[in-house]
């Protein structure tokens, strides 16, 4: 049967996604958050969400209607402050221990989400190591250097933002809108992309930056360019 | 001379980048060193999200949602910038294919120790970003900072009290008084301001700060904030 | 009817091919899988070289040298394809997110242990290329070959005696006579060529196998190789 | 100074490659073999080379030449089997003790070429294990399935071909000719980039599949499309 991963609404693209998923969300300074997904997400209700997306408080990002409708359980991020002087609610939740947090150096974030995708299960870095943040692991030296031991993160679902989707799921981005988008889409069961348009002929193959195999479902859902 | 203000001390640091040198500057002050490059320096900004050629910032009329900084300021690029995702750019970061980092801080150690990414403020949820990523990975890390902090404490130590981002990082420091070396010796004084005595830079520091044999006198171009 | 030629095992295999799924195809015969598929079948074919959508061989005219697949056959590319880099093209294998791959064997377990990439040919240097990456990562390893060897030795053996690809791999296995599962209890035969019976494939096999209660009769069109 | 890593020739380029180097060679499956490179590498005649090559026999790669002329004491491989009956010069040497052969699954191959660009010293991978190609590796189980500790393969020099270079170093690559050219430029000090075309205008931000960092220089050499 001819491929088709076009689906015409949000919420049928994200129908099912089960209580306590492992949900991905890409973005990152403005660019790439999946914003309609969020929104049919949040409408869908599921509850005790791990939450990997950059930043659990981009005031541009709609992240945060899922902690402040209760959605959320655990969130693995490298910024969870808020920039207002009154706590942020993902800050109330976690001072009020309801949300757990897994606070991750950027570049160990990007590169635990493509070890998950690439099939790498653990790998050493330096990043991390004599800080908090590298408190608990497993040090070890490579050429005098200590590294730390990361895991691989993977994920049941990612939500991701592209400018461009065809109906074999290959995605081309706009500019810095790549961001998380490709490791999330690597590192997750289903992905689904939101783009602002879908088109009926294939993206020619060498402006694929996020190759079909990785994703599930595309919606189109508009927006500025 | 009075003490150096913010836009003296980032013309300051963007006096010694390497022609030719990649550059990534961090938020807030950093970012405006790329104001003051002497004319006859080439250089590429990297920025976190992906972006090696960074250009100045946007006119209100030729802006793109999706070409932003790493602190989601819509920015423009240079001729000869190219575009890649996070996993890719903090490959670049984390390779050590960055010449330089130019970072803000709270305290740097003599013996190199920096602390920048968390001031611990009661209750506020943590943000890392790429703090520690560069400051392992570049091949050189620079920190631009006010040499006390507003109350007047030393942000120069024997050892740092805020949480670290890195051990054994940083090689330079440009402040509002002095440009200071951190040496296998310890902190050595390679500028200071003419109005600010051995004596009160001593006083100002938090542990023992040598003065450089051919030490000079810290100085600026007039530049309004 | 006799012996199943190689177009016709290689027809047999690609029947079986799921819907939509993206499949690798390893060198010689299992690359002939794609020219047999059923028309109801739309298949991603990929080769480890980086291109994800791998068409029928260039004619003549329209060959390009950069358009290849990892036998350095020149192709074409389909509807859909992209092409990535190595890194990229491993991560995808070695990720999981290949369906199902065909490879050659030169021996199978009834544990599923494979040998396919080093027949110890005095002399002649290693060649492993992707086997190992393919057999671990791919979802599902179908094996592609003779039931027996030239001389006639069985290739299916309680333990392989060749260098081992990769362990508890294989899945299925598509031969001139029979079509063998790999199960937890070790060798099932699916489907036995009519003129073979039960007594002749076992005496051909190295170890025991079982034969499936709904055991079917091998069948394929006539094809001229 | 304007950024211009045009030269000449590939023999400016090459200049002062020291006795001993590893250099890594591009290429795969008949694309991106740096054919011109390679030729003034063997002109300019360094010895006791590592290559890091996927293929030390590939027919159209002109690795062979260097391997030919006695220049080479080891090469890192995932193929190295000559394709006649005769003995190739690589398999002769190796036979005869002259080289030394380390081969590695080709996943493998450029996931530690990638690694050793992206700093990450070591990683696990179930790909070897259990096969001669892990043996005396180390191995450690991530939920039940065993893997080995796989190291960064770092080099001094990478020579790889493109299609089109600009002044700044971007490179474009046509196809799958892109395959190891970008991981082994990352995980090199010094890249010599061989395209059919370079240009004086900069490749469009979009288009560029190897970033300017990571180049050094950019020779011209023609060549078919």
């Amino acid at each position: 049967m001819a491929i088709d991963k076009r689906v015409a609404t949000a919420a049928e693209a994200l129908a099912g996604v089960k209580d306590g998923a492992v949900v991905m969300v890409s973005g990152f300074a403005g660019a790439g958050f999946p914003n309609a997904l969020l929104e049919a997400l949040r409408d869908s209700g599921p509850t005790g969400l791990t939450l990997v997306a950059n930043s659990a408080t981009h005031p541009l990002s709609l992240t945060h209607t899922l902690i402040e409708a209760g959605m959320v359980t655990k969130v693995i991020a490298s910024a969870a402050r808020g920039r207002g002087q009154e706590l942020s609610s993902f800050e109330q939740q976690w001072r009020d221990g309801k949300i757990e947090l897994e606070c991750v150096p950027q570049g160990n974030f990007s590169e635990r989400i493509r070890a998950g995708g690439a099939g790498i299960p653990a790998f050493y870095t330096p990043v991390g190591y004599g800080t908090e943040l590298g408190e608990d692991k497993e040090i070890r030296e490579f050429k005098g250097r200590p590294c730390v031991l990361e895991d691989a993160i993977t994920g049941d679902l990612a939500l991701i933002r592209g400018d461009v989707g065809d109906r074999f799921g290959n995605i081309k981005f706009r500019y810095a809108q790549m961001n998380f988008g490709v490791a999330m889409a690597t590192a997750c069961t289903t992905t689904v992309a939101e783009v602002r348009e879908a088109v009926d002929g294939a993206i020619p193959p060498v402006e694929v930056q996020l190759p079909s195999v990785y994703v599930n479902h595309v919606v189109a859902v508009g927006g500025e360019v | 001379m009075s003490a150096l203000n913010r836009s003296q001390m980032a013309w300051r640091a963007a006096q010694d980048l390497p022609d030719g040198s990649v550059v990534n500057l961090g938020l807030g002050m950093p970012v405006w060193v790329s104001n003051y490059l002497p004319v006859d320096r080439d250089i590429f900004f990297q920025s976190e999200n992906g972006i090696l050629g960074v250009g100045p910032q946007a006119d209100e009329d030729s802006q793109d949602r999706n070409i932003v900084d790493a602190g989601s300021r819509r920015v423009t690029l240079r001729e000869g910038a190219s575009v890649v995702d996070s996993v890719n750019s903090f490959a670049m970061i984390r390779g050590g294919h960055i010449n330089v980092t130019i970072l803000g801080a709270f305290e740097v150690a003599s013996n190199g120790d920096l602390a920048n990414w968390d001031a611990r403020v009661p209750s506020k949820g943590p943000l890392v970003g790429g703090a520690m990523d560069l400051a392992v990975g570049a091949k050189a890390t620079w920190i631009l900072m006010q040499f006390n902090t507003k109350d007047g404490a030393p942000r120069l130590l024997k050892t740092c009290t805020l949480p670290l981002t890195a051990p054994h990082c940083v090689k330079r420091i440009y402040t509002d008084i002095a440009v200071v070396d951190v040496t296998p010796d310890g902190f050595v004084a390679r500028e200071i301001l003419a109005t600010v005595g051995t004596d009160e830079l001593r006083s100002r520091t938090g542990t023992a700060i040598a003065i450089a044999p051919d030490c000079q006198a810290l100085n600026a171009p007039e530049i309004s904030l």
